[in-house]
This record gives structure tokens, C-alpha cells and sequence, in this order.
């Protein structure tokens, strides 16, 4: 039910729907992916009538999200990282990161039975991972060269596959660990069965004041937000009272429809598994400052002083305080 | 592989080709579907991720009722109309090539560029023009398939001879009969090779479209399934392309083909 | 019957060259009267078939003109009028059946569609080929195809007739029936008929004049007048005579020279 | 029945035929009003896509970076390789396949629904099971290249096969060939035109379907490069790599296919 | 010459029907000595190349046996001693040349390369088409075309001969020449020939023996044996002769039967 949005709507610009004067605003989102669920949660409980727009949801290719984002396919991207953001940046498009909506869900996941105990321990064997210039790839590289010295990108025998495809391979023993994003590195732990072996959000918080790099983010183009400040006020607050909703449940929301249908665990034990983890992390994050704008500023720099993906920041921090941004 | 050698020694009786419609041939495409079933068993066997064959086709009665149809309609009637276009292109780009002189290079370097795109580009490609639209799966459809039969409808017309196409000219036919009676019934053989080929293909390309554009059809639930790794339901969309594709060889293409081929007797 | 007011075909100072070298035919002169029937013989290979290709519109020549009513047909098929060509290979359309194959050229003719059934039941009685009216081409033995596509030339009651050895591939008895029937079809409504054969008798029954060809590249030898008033018997003593003469002329000519000298 | 006689033989259809016709004009010239065409058009779509689409002085500007990145040539080199593979392989499968279908009915009837299943499984399936099943090596791209190209190849060989003209097949039996010359004197003359259909088929359908593979599975290849930059949302340079991937191979084409083709219909010409 | 020894082609009873139900050829009964010229006359559609292909194991009968050298040959083609097939139509292979064609059934023979110029130089010489040894047979004339076919069924020194009207497509001069080529050919190194043919006069100037079947589907009519020594003469009055006689007999037999009522 949830993951409908209608394509006639999806590919008409910004307007208003026909039975009352409200804005649409077109979300985009993965499938399966956790960070679209307070979008359904805003539609579901007509939080997005009660902050004045009406939401719709785009359902875009992991790979054409960006795009997709700056042609103007959607007006709201729930799952951009701020790497992207710089780049969209460097080729001239004025989009920004606004808030973020998960937290640092990615894995490092090896089989549970084997001797793996660290990063460390792995170097010169077959890791699985969906792409060399993927953003969970790129930030857990990042984070084993400052952590562990290791170069991601040689120091391990990569394996590249789709990310949904890797818990399979891990648990086929055809890779010795895999790096994959939640919930699929849990899948993996529960499948193959495996266990963590490196947990970045965790590990980069030790060493940086409880920060670490959010996996993705709110996006918009800033004319989008600038043009639109009443709605997109609207549309941070209602998010913002969704992730209050599943948070208040413990996450527990999670496990009833149509979120379930949404997040499409492999098998309840995995969706309970999941609720676990997201109650423990937390998944969602519930405020934005402006040291966040400034801890992920300094991330970016990182990035591009290691020359992944980027090899500059953008002359503006990518991210903005919207309640600054628009007064 | 039994050819050439079976044709000059063996000729057993009847005619190694056969005579009318044996009912061999009926058992032996059941053995083939039944070669593809053991494969699929024998793969469930052995690996944890393709679920067992039996499941799967029980599950199939409740997910042809979970409202599947829609979408199926809606990426056939792409893959119809994109065809249809493709074929129309294909046979215009061909029929320029075969005439020769200055515009059929002109078309043959259009036709060599657009069988060298990658449909994938060309979805990309299409999203930025057409942004979320039907017109762009539309297009990366009718373009990726177009150049394939413009190479096929090429070599049927260039395989015609001149000698029905002189006694045509003679009997002054004029274009349309000319078309109609010399031309279309020569080319069906090339053209019943590409349309099952370009709509084959035109089914696997217009999942790549939906994918990047639009969020209805077969393609676009297929990457949903896919996207999750929901391997049953990957499963159950497998069989319903290939459902599809085997109901359009055997109620369609085929009794078209032996209709429009009955002239040439035994030879089915 | 013979030679009248003006040609209704002519060729003039024709000569055909397949690529551009080799000559197939040179310098071929030829009038065809408005309800003349000329016959031409020739040695396999001389350039018989090479002329009523020109004729017809499907070979451009090298040089010379050929006319049909007056009008160029060198340059396009189909310009002159109403041509009904037996071609040396049938040329049936082997997706149409026999029926089929006279139906499209009637209607390419023009003929009106309740005709139909009528002159292809005629022809094909004519040409005893009615039972496999339903039949395909492919079915069908080399006599039977041959017959059919003479009946479909027939058919459209044409202009002109041009024949490329329409019977070359009939038994004796047959061979002389269609002959007969040709011959009667000829007196009853006379059209201008260019009739390649390579019996000499069959030229000799059937034409009011015969063309002797050289071996190729193909010139006019030799015109034979045949003045014997129709209807003919085959085996006729006149006839008889001429054949013999015009058998023991070519005999030593067409032997004399190489017959491939030209290649 | 199927008298081959010289392409442009065929123009007798709508206008009166001229035989020996030869394609006309230096070679030149078309390509170039080609090109030309190409190029307004291009321009045209990107002026209508609102400049979404790279401007072709983009696309220039960007070519002499991508040409010139060392990358650009290995990972051409790692492609034309994969390709290399998967042609050869998709056509050598193919044309058994479809030469033994296109004899014998039995073989045909029982291989049928095994094309048609073949070619109704989507890319993407190939490659991520050809992953599950023989692992991340490097082959198992190729195996799910090679794969998902088979049944075209096969389709097109097929249908040759079965346009042959079968009185020449008498001939053979009658003279008593040997399998070898049946199938060098007779079966691939005939099928020759069929033969190159489908060679072009796998090399077109290899190159289009490495681009999806490598995007799905390898980190190496001008498929990933192409997508890569795509994903980097650096559209000029997808277009530029793009575009000298597909000048590589049209030579590549001419060169090996066009080739073959000259050769092999050199009796048609008259 | 005639009917000697043990037959070397021998049919009984044979019955041939295409699609299972029309019958071509029924109760055929033939024998050809080992050394025997057989003419097989017919009326067109009877089924006279439809005997030559069960003969050439192409077709598989009905009914009956075909025997060539005491073996079963309505099984495999191939199986029976080397046929020399001239086909109705001509069957040259379109992309060799005709030289090449000619190598190409020689090698298949197993004749050594070093005799294939010497013999391909023989036929093309003998059938007059030696000018054209290099060209694609698709630039040949119609009776060029046979002629390469008949060359090419001689070249391979076969044990058995199957002609289809060989000379159906040549011209008077030209066919009497081949004929007489023939003749000596036969003369110099006796073959068994079944001779399919649609000219008396032919028939009766090269058969041992001549077959006379009827309209289709084909029976044996009646055999006519041609007791004249060889070297005969065409224009020798004793042929002319039978040849009459055979024509008188068949004129009837052949049109009282409606020809085609078999479909
Ligand atoms: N398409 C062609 N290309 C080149 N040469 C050709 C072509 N067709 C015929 N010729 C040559 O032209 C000459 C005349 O050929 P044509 O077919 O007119 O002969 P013909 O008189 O009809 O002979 P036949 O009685 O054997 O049919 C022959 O020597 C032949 O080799
Ligand atoms: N492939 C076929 N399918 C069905 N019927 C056929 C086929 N070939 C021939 N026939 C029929 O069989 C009969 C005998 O044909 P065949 O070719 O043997 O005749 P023929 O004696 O050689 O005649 P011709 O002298 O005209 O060549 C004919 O009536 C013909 O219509
Ligand atoms: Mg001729
Ligand atoms: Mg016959």
C-alpha cells in the first residue's frame, strides 16, 4: 500500500493536489530502505496534511537517486549522503543536506564461526562490498585508514556484488567478510550467521565526541527550500514528529504494516533483530546543529584529502540549518 | 549436435526433417520445459538461495492475485507499442540500406551507432530528457530494439533476388502489391527471427527503463524484489516473464509462423 | 498476317553488356508488327533472354533503343503497355497458390475483380493445369509450374506477349497441344507475340516470322518469312521443308563460329 | 528456392531496377552529413532537456581528460577482453545450437522453450546469480555475459538455418560430400549472411550487457567507468567514455565483421 | 547392348506420394542392365523426377523397393554406388564457380586433385561451356546453366547416370551435339542411364530401351526397345520411324486420360 505514489504525479512537477489546496511534496526514497519509513509514517498518519503539504513517495534506483534528485524527479531525497551532495555541488547544482535520517548504518560483517576478530585481521582476504565509489564502501575505507592504517582498497582482495546479494555470499563462504549497510549486514549476521567485526558508527564516535558521518540524509535543491520555506518548514517538522512516533514505540512501529511491508526483512527474527539494533543505536537522529554541520564539513575534508570521491569541500558547508536557512 | 554429418549419412525414413506434425516434437519440447524444471530442482538442491521448485508454483496462484495484473498491463503495452515502433524504424532503416547510394551509409552509420549504445546509457540518457515519463521508457525501448531488426530485416532483403522482384516490376504490381505479396512473404522468416528476438529483448530492456523512470510495471516491481533480495518473489516474477514470453511463442508467434510458412510444405 | 503498317515493337542498333564488357548482345535490329508473331532462334547462350529483358524494361541497354507502341521501354518497366512475359525460370510466387498467383496479376492488370474466376478457370483449363489451381508453386512439377506461368501471361490479356521457351520443359504431347492452343488463341485474337523457342519445328508452326540469331553476341542472321496460312497442321509437309532448311543452315553456323567465342 | 542474389539487387521493388547498382559516393561524405545530423540533434535534446543532457562541447571538452586517463585504456583493455570472451563464446554456442535446431526438428522442439526461458530472464539475473552460483571470479561475469547473449545468437542462426534452400542439401547427398564440405561448400555459405547477423548480434548484445555487468559486479571495465561517473554525476564524462567505448568498437566491428562480410559474399557481386 | 546379366537398377512395385496422400508415382517396375541406356518418356506431372529421386535415395516411397547394385537405396542417400544427377533444375552451387563446382563433387569422389584440370577441361569442353569455366553461375544463361550441370554429373565417372531433360533448355544445334556427345561418351564406357527426357526423337536416338509411362500417377505404359546398332545417325529413317510410331501411340494414351486427374 505504502509504496505506491502515483507516476503521473511523480512526473509532474511541484503542484498542488486536486482535492484540497495543499502542496505535494514528492519524496524520493529507496525501496527497503529505513530512512523512507517516517515518510510512509507522515502519510500514514496524515502528519503531512497537518503540517500543511501532502506527501507522495518516489520510489528511485539506488544508482539514478542523485539524479533523479537534481532533474527535479522528486523535491525531497531521504537518502543522501553528503559526499553526493558535494559533488552535485562541484558540478554547479545547488542542493543541500538539511537534516539527517540515519544514523552511521553500516557493517563490517564476518562468518560467526570464524577467527576474524578485527579489521586487521582480514587484510589480504576476499571482502565483499557493491561498489568502490559506493558511500558505504568509501566511509568505512576512510574510517579503517584512520582507525587501522588499512587501505580498504588494497589491502583486502575485493569482491564486488549487489548489496543484497552479499549477506549470500558471506554465509556461501565465497567472501570472508562483507561491508554492507543496515539491514542488511544484520541479515547477514543472522543468515550466514556471522558477527560484526567492525561497527563504525560506534568506532568513529569513540574518537570523535560521539559524532560520526550520517549514512544519508535530507536533500533538496536550496532554490526548492527557499522557494518553498512554509513547506519545507512543514516538512522537517513532520518528519521530525515521525521519527518521534517510531521512537516513542521503541522501533516497535516497525513490525506492524505497512512499515514491515516497507522494510522487507528477510524473516521476522530479522525485523526483531533490526528493531534491536535501531532501538540500541538509535537509527534516527533527532536534532541538527550547527557542530553537526561543522563535524561533517570536517568529515568531507577528510574525504577529499584521501581522495575518495571528492577531491575538494564545497566552498559552502553542503549541509544547512534549515531554521537558519530560512527565518 | 546432429546437422551436417546426419544430413549426408543418416536420412533415416521418413525424411530426417519429418513429414506433417509429429507428435515427437511435442514430447520433446515437454522434455525441454522438463530439462529446465530438473535444473531449477537440482539448483534448489544444491544452493541455499534458490528456493524449491514446488514452493514456488504453489506460491504462484496468490501472487498472480496480489494485483500483479496492472502492472504487467502497463509494461505490455510499452513493450507492444515500442515494438511496434521498432519494427516499423527497423524495416524503413533496412529497406534504405538494401536501395544503396549516399543515404543508405547515412542510415547504416545510425543503425551501427544505435546497436552499439547501451540500453543502460540510453535509460539514463532518457531520464534526463524525458525526467519521469512514459515517453522516455518509450523511447529506450523502440531505440535499443530498432537496429536489431534493421540488421535482420537487412539480410532477408538482401537474400530476395531480383528475379520475383523483376517479374513484379514486370506485371507492373506497383508498391503495394509489390510490398504486399513479394516482399512481406519473403521477409517473413527474417522478420519472424527478430520480432522474437526484439520482443524478448524489448521485455528485458523495459525493465532497465522502469527501473530509472517510472514507478509502475514489471520492471519496476521486479527491481523492488530485487532491490530487497526477495529472492521468492524475484522467483515468482522470473516465471511470469517467462510465462509470458513462452505464451507469445506458442500461441502466437509459432501458429503465425507455420501459417505464414505453410507454402513451403514439410518443412514446417 | 504478316509484317503490317507500322511496328508495333522495334529495336534498333541494340547492344547489352553485362558489366560493362562482356557484350551479350550487338547490334540487334527487330520490328515486331501490331498481330505479328515472331519467333527467335538462337544458340543456348547467344542472348535471347538478354533481349526480352530489355524489352521488358528490366536491363538498360548499352546502347540502341527498343520501343513498344511508340514508346521507350528502355527505361522503365512497366512504361509500355500491358506485357504478358513467360519468363525461362517460372517465377511463381511460391507463397501464393496457384489460383493466387494468376489473381495478383489480374489485379495489378486492372482486370475487374468478377472476372476473375472466369479467365483463371480459362487459363488454367488451357493450359491443363486446373487441378492444382490450389496448389503451391513448390508442389508443383517443372512442367506444371512452367504451364502455370504462361497461363498467368496469358491471363491478363496482355499488349504484348514475350516468351522465353515456354515449353521447353513439356513432353512431346503435351508440348503440342499448348502449341495448338496457342496458335488458336493467336488466330482468334492476334497480338504481337517475340517467342523464344529452340525448336525449330514449334518456330517454324507457330510464327509468321523467324528470327535466326548468331551465337553471341546475338545479331540477326538471317529473317525467315513463314507463308503458310493458318490454321496449321503440325506436321505439315510445308513446314516440314522450312524446318529442315532453316536446321541445315544454322547447323553449320551456329557450329562454325565457337559458340563462346564472345567470353 | 532462396536465390541469393546482390543486395541492391532488390531495388526493383518500388521503382523499376537498375541492376548493378553500387552503393554510391565516396565514403567519406556520409559519414560526415552523419556526424553532422547526429550533432544538431544532440544539441537539439540537450537545449530540450534543459541542459541535463551534456552540451557536445561539454562532451569535447571533457574527451581529451578521459582519453588521455590511463585508466580509460585498461579498463578498455579489461572490457574488449570480457567482450572477446562472451562473442566468441555467445557465437560459437549460438551457431551450434541454431544450426542443430534448424535440422532437426527433435532438437528444435526439445530447445525451444529453453531459448525462450533464456530469453525471457532479465540481465540482472544473470549476473547476480551467475555470482551466487560460481562465485565473484572474473568468469562468472563472463559466464553471465555469454549467457545472457546465447539465445539471441542462437534465434538468429536458427532461422537462417531453416531459410536455407534444401534443394542444395540434396545436391550434397546426392554427391555425396563430406560432412566437411557439406558444412563449408553448402551450410555456411547459405547461412553465411545469418552467421554475420548473429555475430553482430552477440558483439552488440556482449558490449551492451558488459556495461551492465560491470556496473552490477566488477570494478574494473569501461562499463564501471561509465556508470561510475554517472554515479559521480560527472554526465560529460559519461557520455565521453561512453562515446570512445563506442568508436572502439564500431572499428573493432568493421574490421573483424565487415571483413568477413566482404569475404564471404564476394559471389554476389556481379 | 541391351537388357543383359543381372539388373543394376531395379525398382518393383514402387509407389511414391508426397503429404501421405497424393499418389505420383504407383506401381512403377524398372530394371536397367548394368550396361543399359533406359529413356523414360512421360507426360509433364506424371512423376518422372519423382522416380529419379527415390533413385537417388532423396525421396522415400510409398511402397516397394529400390535396389541400385543389389542395395536398398530408399533409405540413404549416398549409400548406392556414385550417381552422376543431372537435376531438373540445374542446382549449381551459387557461390563457386563452375569450375569449382566441378572440383567440389570431384573431391567428393575421392578423384585425385592431380586428374581434376584434365577432367574438368573434358566436360566443360564437351558441353561447350569451357569459355566460362571461371564465371558465377548466376551470370549464365539458362542453357549454360544445365550444360554445367550435365558436366558436372560426368565429371565424377559415375557407376550409375540419372538425367532429368537435360536438354530440355538447349538449342537445336547445340542439343544434337550433346547428344551425340552422349552417344559416344555411352558408347566408349557403357553406363546405366535412366534418361529422363520429353523428346521422342531423343529418346529413340540414345535408349537401349524406352520406357513409356503413364500419366500420372505414374505405371509403365510399355517399353519400346530401340534395336538399331550404334553409332546411330539422328536423322536415320528407322528412328524416324519408331519415333512415329511411339508419338502415334502416345498421342493418344497420353490426352485420353485426363492428365491431371490424380489431384
Ligand atoms: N547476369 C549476367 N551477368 C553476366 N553475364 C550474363 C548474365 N546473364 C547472362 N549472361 C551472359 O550473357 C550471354 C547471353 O545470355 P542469355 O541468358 O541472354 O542467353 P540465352 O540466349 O537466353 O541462352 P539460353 O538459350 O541458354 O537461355 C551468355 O553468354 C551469358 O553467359
Ligand atoms: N514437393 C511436392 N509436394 C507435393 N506434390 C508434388 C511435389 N513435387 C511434385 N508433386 C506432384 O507429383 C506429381 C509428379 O511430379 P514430378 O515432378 O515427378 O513430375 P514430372 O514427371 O517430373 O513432370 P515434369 O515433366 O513436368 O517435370 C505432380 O503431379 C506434382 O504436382
Ligand atoms: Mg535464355
Ligand atoms: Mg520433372
Amino acid at each position: 500500500a505504502c509504496s505506491g505514489g502515483s507516476p503521473e504525479g511523480a512526473a509532474a512537477g511541484p503542484g498542488t493536489s486536486e482535492e484540497d489546496d495543499l502542496p505535494v511534496v514528492r519524496f524520493q526514497a529507496f525501496p527497503a530502505d529505513p530512512a523512507g519509513v517516517p515518510v510512509v509514517v507522515i502519510q500514514e498518519m496524515g502528519l503531512d496534511e497537518k503540517h500543511g503539504f501532502r506527501a507522495e513517495v518516489v520510489e528511485v534506483d539506488p544508482d539514478a537517486a542523485a539524479t533523479n534528485l537534481l532533474i527535479g524527479g522528486a523535491d525531497v531525497a531521504v537518502e543522501q549522503d553528503g559526499v553526493t551532495m558535494t559533488l552535485a555541488q562541484a558540478q554547479g547544482y545547488d542542493t543541500v543536506v538539511f537534516y539527517p535520517s540515519l544514523n552511521t548504518m553500516m557493517s563490517m560483517v564476518v562468518r560467526e564461526d570464524s577467527p576474524y576478530q578485527t579489521p586487521e585481521d582480514l587484510v589480504g582476504l576476499k571482502v565483499g562490498h557493491f561498489g568502490v565509489d559506493s558511500g558505504t564502501t568509501t566511509v568505512i575505507a576512510l574510517m579503517l585508514k584512520e582507525l587501522y592504517g588499512i587501505d580498504f582498497f588494497t589491502d583486502y582482495d575485493l569482491r564486488e556484488a549487489g548489496p543484497a546479494a552479499l549477506p549470500e555470499l558471506l554465509a556461501s563462504g565465497e567472501v570472508e567478510a562483507i561491508v554492507d549497510y543496515e539491514p542488511l549486514a544484520l541479515r547477514a549476521v543472522l543468515d550466514a550467521p556471522g558477527r560484526y567485526v567492525f561497527e563504525p558508527a560506534k568506532a568513529w564516535a569513540d574518537v570523535n565526541e560521539g559524532w560520526s558521518p550520517y549514512l544519508t540524509n535530507l536533500a533538496a535543491s536550496r532554490a526548492w527550500l527557499e522557494e518553498n520555506p512554509e513547506t519545507a518548514k512543514g516538512v522537517l517538522a513532520a518528519w521530525k514528529e515521525a521519527v518521534a512516533e517510531i521512537e516513542a514505540t521503541d522501533y516497535e512501529l516497525f513490525a506492524q504494516e505497512p512499515y514491515k511491508e516497507w522494510i522487507a526483512a528477510g524473516s521476522d527474527e530479522e525485523l526483531e533483530a533490526f528493531i534491536t539494533y535501531c532501538a540500541d543505536l538509535p537509527c534516527y537522529l533527532d536534532d541538527f546543529t550547527q557542530d553537526d554541520v561543522e563535524q561533517l564539513d570536517d568529515w568531507l575534508a577528510l574525504m577529499a584529502e584521501n581522495d575518495l570521491l571528492i577531491e575538494e569541500v564545497a566552498e559552502q558547508p553542503i549541509a544547512v540549518i534549515l531554521e537558519e536557512l530560512l527565518p | 549436435m546432429t546437422s551436417p554429418a546426419a544430413v549426408l549419412e543418416a536420412g533415416p525414413r521418413p525424411r530426417w526433417w519429418g513429414a506433417g506434425r509429429h507428435p515427437t516434437t511435442a514430447v520433446a519440447g515437454a522434455l525441454g520445459l522438463a530439462a529446465f524444471a530438473v535444473l531449477w530442482w537440482w539448483g534448489s538442491e544444491r544452493t541455499r538461495f534458490i528456493p524449491p521448485i514446488g514452493e514456488t508454483l504453489a506460491a504462484y496462484p496468490a501472487f498472480l492475485a496480489s494485483g500483479i495484473w496492472g502492472d504487467i498491463g502497463a509494461s505490455a503495452v510499452r513493450v507492444v507499442l515500442a515494438l511496434a515502433t521498432a519494427v516499423a524504424l527497423g524495416a524503413v532503416a533496412a529497406w534504405v540500406i538494401v536501395r544503396g547510394g549516399f543515404w543508405a551509409r547515412v542510415v547504416s552509420r545510425y543503425v551501427d551507432l544505435a546497436l552499439g549504445l547501451p540500453s543502460v546509457l540510453v535509460a539514463l540518457l532518457a531520464l534526463m530528457v524525458f525526467k519521469r515519463s512514459e515517453a522516455g521508457v518509450f523511447l529506450v525501448v523502440a531505440v535499443a530494439c530498432f537496429p536489431f531488426v534493421a540488421i535482420s530485416l537487412r539480410q532477408g532483403l538482401a537474400a530476395m533476388g531480383h528475379q520475383l522482384a523483376d517479374m513484379a516490376s514486370v506485371y507492373r504490381f506497383g508498391t503495394v502489391r509489390s510490398v504486399r505479396h513479394v516482399l512481406l512473404p519473403h521477409l517473413v522468416p527474417y522478420a519472424m527471427s527478430s520480432v522474437r528476438n526484439e520482443y524478448a529483448h524489448a521485455w528485458r530492456v523495459v525493465v532497465l527503463a522502469e527501473i530509472f523512470a517510472v514507478n509502475s510495471g514489471v520492471g519496476h516491481r521486479f527491481t523492488q524484489a530485487f532491490d530487497r533480495f526477495l529472492i521468492d518473489e524475484l522467483v515468482l516474477w522470473l516465471i511470469t516473464f517467462i510465462v509470458l514470453l513462452l505464451g507469445s511463442e506458442y500461441l502466437v508467434l509459432r501458429p503465425l509462423e507455420k501459417f505464414a510458412l505453410r507454402w513451403r510444405g514439410d518443412r514446417s | 498476317m504478316t509484317t503490317s503498317t507500322s511496328p508495333y515493337i522495334e529495336v534498333k542498333d541494340l547492344a547489352v553488356s553485362y558489366d560493362g564488357q562482356r557484350l551479350a548482345v550487338s547490334d540487334v535490329d527487330l520490328e515486331v508488327g501490331p498481330s505479328e508473331f515472331v519467333a527467335v532462334l538462337g544458340p543456348s547462350g547467344c542472348g535471347k533472354s538478354t533481349l526480352l529483358q530489355v524489352l521488358s524494361g528490366l536491363l538498360a541497354p548499352a546502347a540502341g533503343t527498343a520501343t513498344i507502341a511508340g514508346r521507350d521501354v528502355t527505361s522503365t518497366a512497366g512504361a509500355a503497355p500491358r506485357i504478358g512475359y513467360v519468363f525461362q525460370d517460372h517465377r511463381l510466387l511460391p507463397w501464393r497458390t496457384v489460383a493466387q498467383n494468376l489473381e495478383i496479376v489480374l489485379s495489378a492488370a486492372g482486370v475487374p475483380r468478377d472476372q476473375w474466376p472466369e479467365r483463371i478457370d480459362r487459363y488454367l483449363r488451357m493450359l491443363r493445369v486446373e487441378a492444382h489451381r490450389d496448389a503451391w508453386p513448390l508442389r508443383l512439377s517443372g512442367g506444371q509450374r512452367q504451364r502455370v506461368s504462361i497461363a498467368r501471361a496469358l491471363a491478363i490479356d496482355p499488349a504484348v506477349v514475350l516468351m522465353d521457351e515456354p515449353f521447353s520443359t513439356l513432353d512431346e504431347v503435351t508440348a503440342r497441344q499448348m502449341r495448338q492452343q496457342l496458335g488458336d488463341l493467336f488466330a482468334l485474337r492476334p497480338t504481337p507475340v517475340l517467342f523464344v523457342t529452340h525448336s525449330v519445328r514449334e518456330a517454324v508452326f507457330l510464327a509468321d516470322r523467324i528470327l535466326i540469331l548468331t551465337p553471341g553476341p546475338a545479331r540477326v542472321l538471317e529473317t525467315v518469312t513463314v507463308d503458310v496460312p493458318r490454321p496449321r497442321a503440325y506436321e505439315d509437309a510445308t513446314l516440314a521443308a522450312i524446318e529442315a532448311a532453316i536446321v541445315a543452315r544454322v547447323v553449320d553456323l551456329w557450329t562454325d563460329v565457337p559458340a563462346e567465342a564472345s567470353a | 528456392m532462396t536465390v541469393v542474389a546482390p543486395p541492391g539487387a532488390v531495388t526493383g521493388i518500388a521503382s523499376p531496377p537498375r541492376r548493378g547498382r553500387r552503393a554510391g559516393g565516396p565514403t567519406g561524405l556520409p559519414s560526415l552529413v552523419a556526424l553532422v545530423l547526429l550533432a544538431a540533434a544532440w544539441e537539439l535534446t540537450a537545449f530540450l532537456s534543459g541542459g541535463w543532457v551534456p552540451s557536445i562541447g561539454a562532451i569535447l571538452g571533457s574527451l581529451p581528460g578521459v582519453v588521455t586517463d590511463p585508466a580509460t585504456l585498461s579498463n578498455a583493455g579489461i572490457t574488449l577482453y570480457r567482450i572477446a570472451i562472451a562473442f566468441v563464446g555467445a557465437t560459437v554456442i549460438g551457431s551450434v545450437l541454431g544450426i542443430a535446431m534448424g535440422y532437426n526438428r527433435i532438437v528444435e522442439a526439445f530447445f525451444r522453450p529453453i531459448v525462450v526461458i533464456a530469453l525471457a530472464v532479465p540481465d540482472p539475473v544473470y549476473v547476480i546469480f551467475a555470482i551466487l552460483v560460481l562465485g565473484t571470479e572474473e568468469s562468472s561475469g563472463i559466464v553471465a555475459l555469454t549467457l545472457a547473449v546465447v539465445p539471441f545468437a542462437v534465434t538468429v542462426v536458427h532461422s537462417g538455418v531453416r531459410a536455407r534452400d534444401v534443394q542444395l542439401d540434396e545436391l550434397a547427398r546426392v554427391y555425396r560430400f563430406s560432412p566437411l564440405q557439406y558444412v563449408t561448400q553448402v551450410l555456411v555459405r547459405q547461412v553465411a549472411p545469418a552467421l554475420l547477423v548473429a555475430a553482430r548480434t552477440s558483439f552488440a548484445f556482449s558490449w551492451k550487457i558488459v556495461v551492465l555487468v560491470e556496473a552490477m559486479s566488477q570494478p574494473l571495465g569501461i562499463g564501471s567507468q561509465i556508470y561510475t561517473a554517472f554515479r559521480l554525476l560527472r554526465y560529460d564524462d559519461m557520455v565521453a567514455t561512453a562515446l570512445v567505448f563506442i568508436v572502439v568498437m564500431r572499428v573493432v566491428d568493421a574490421l573483424l565483421l565487415g571483413t568477413a562480410e566482404r569475404r564471404a559474399l564476394a559471389w554476389t557481386r556481379r
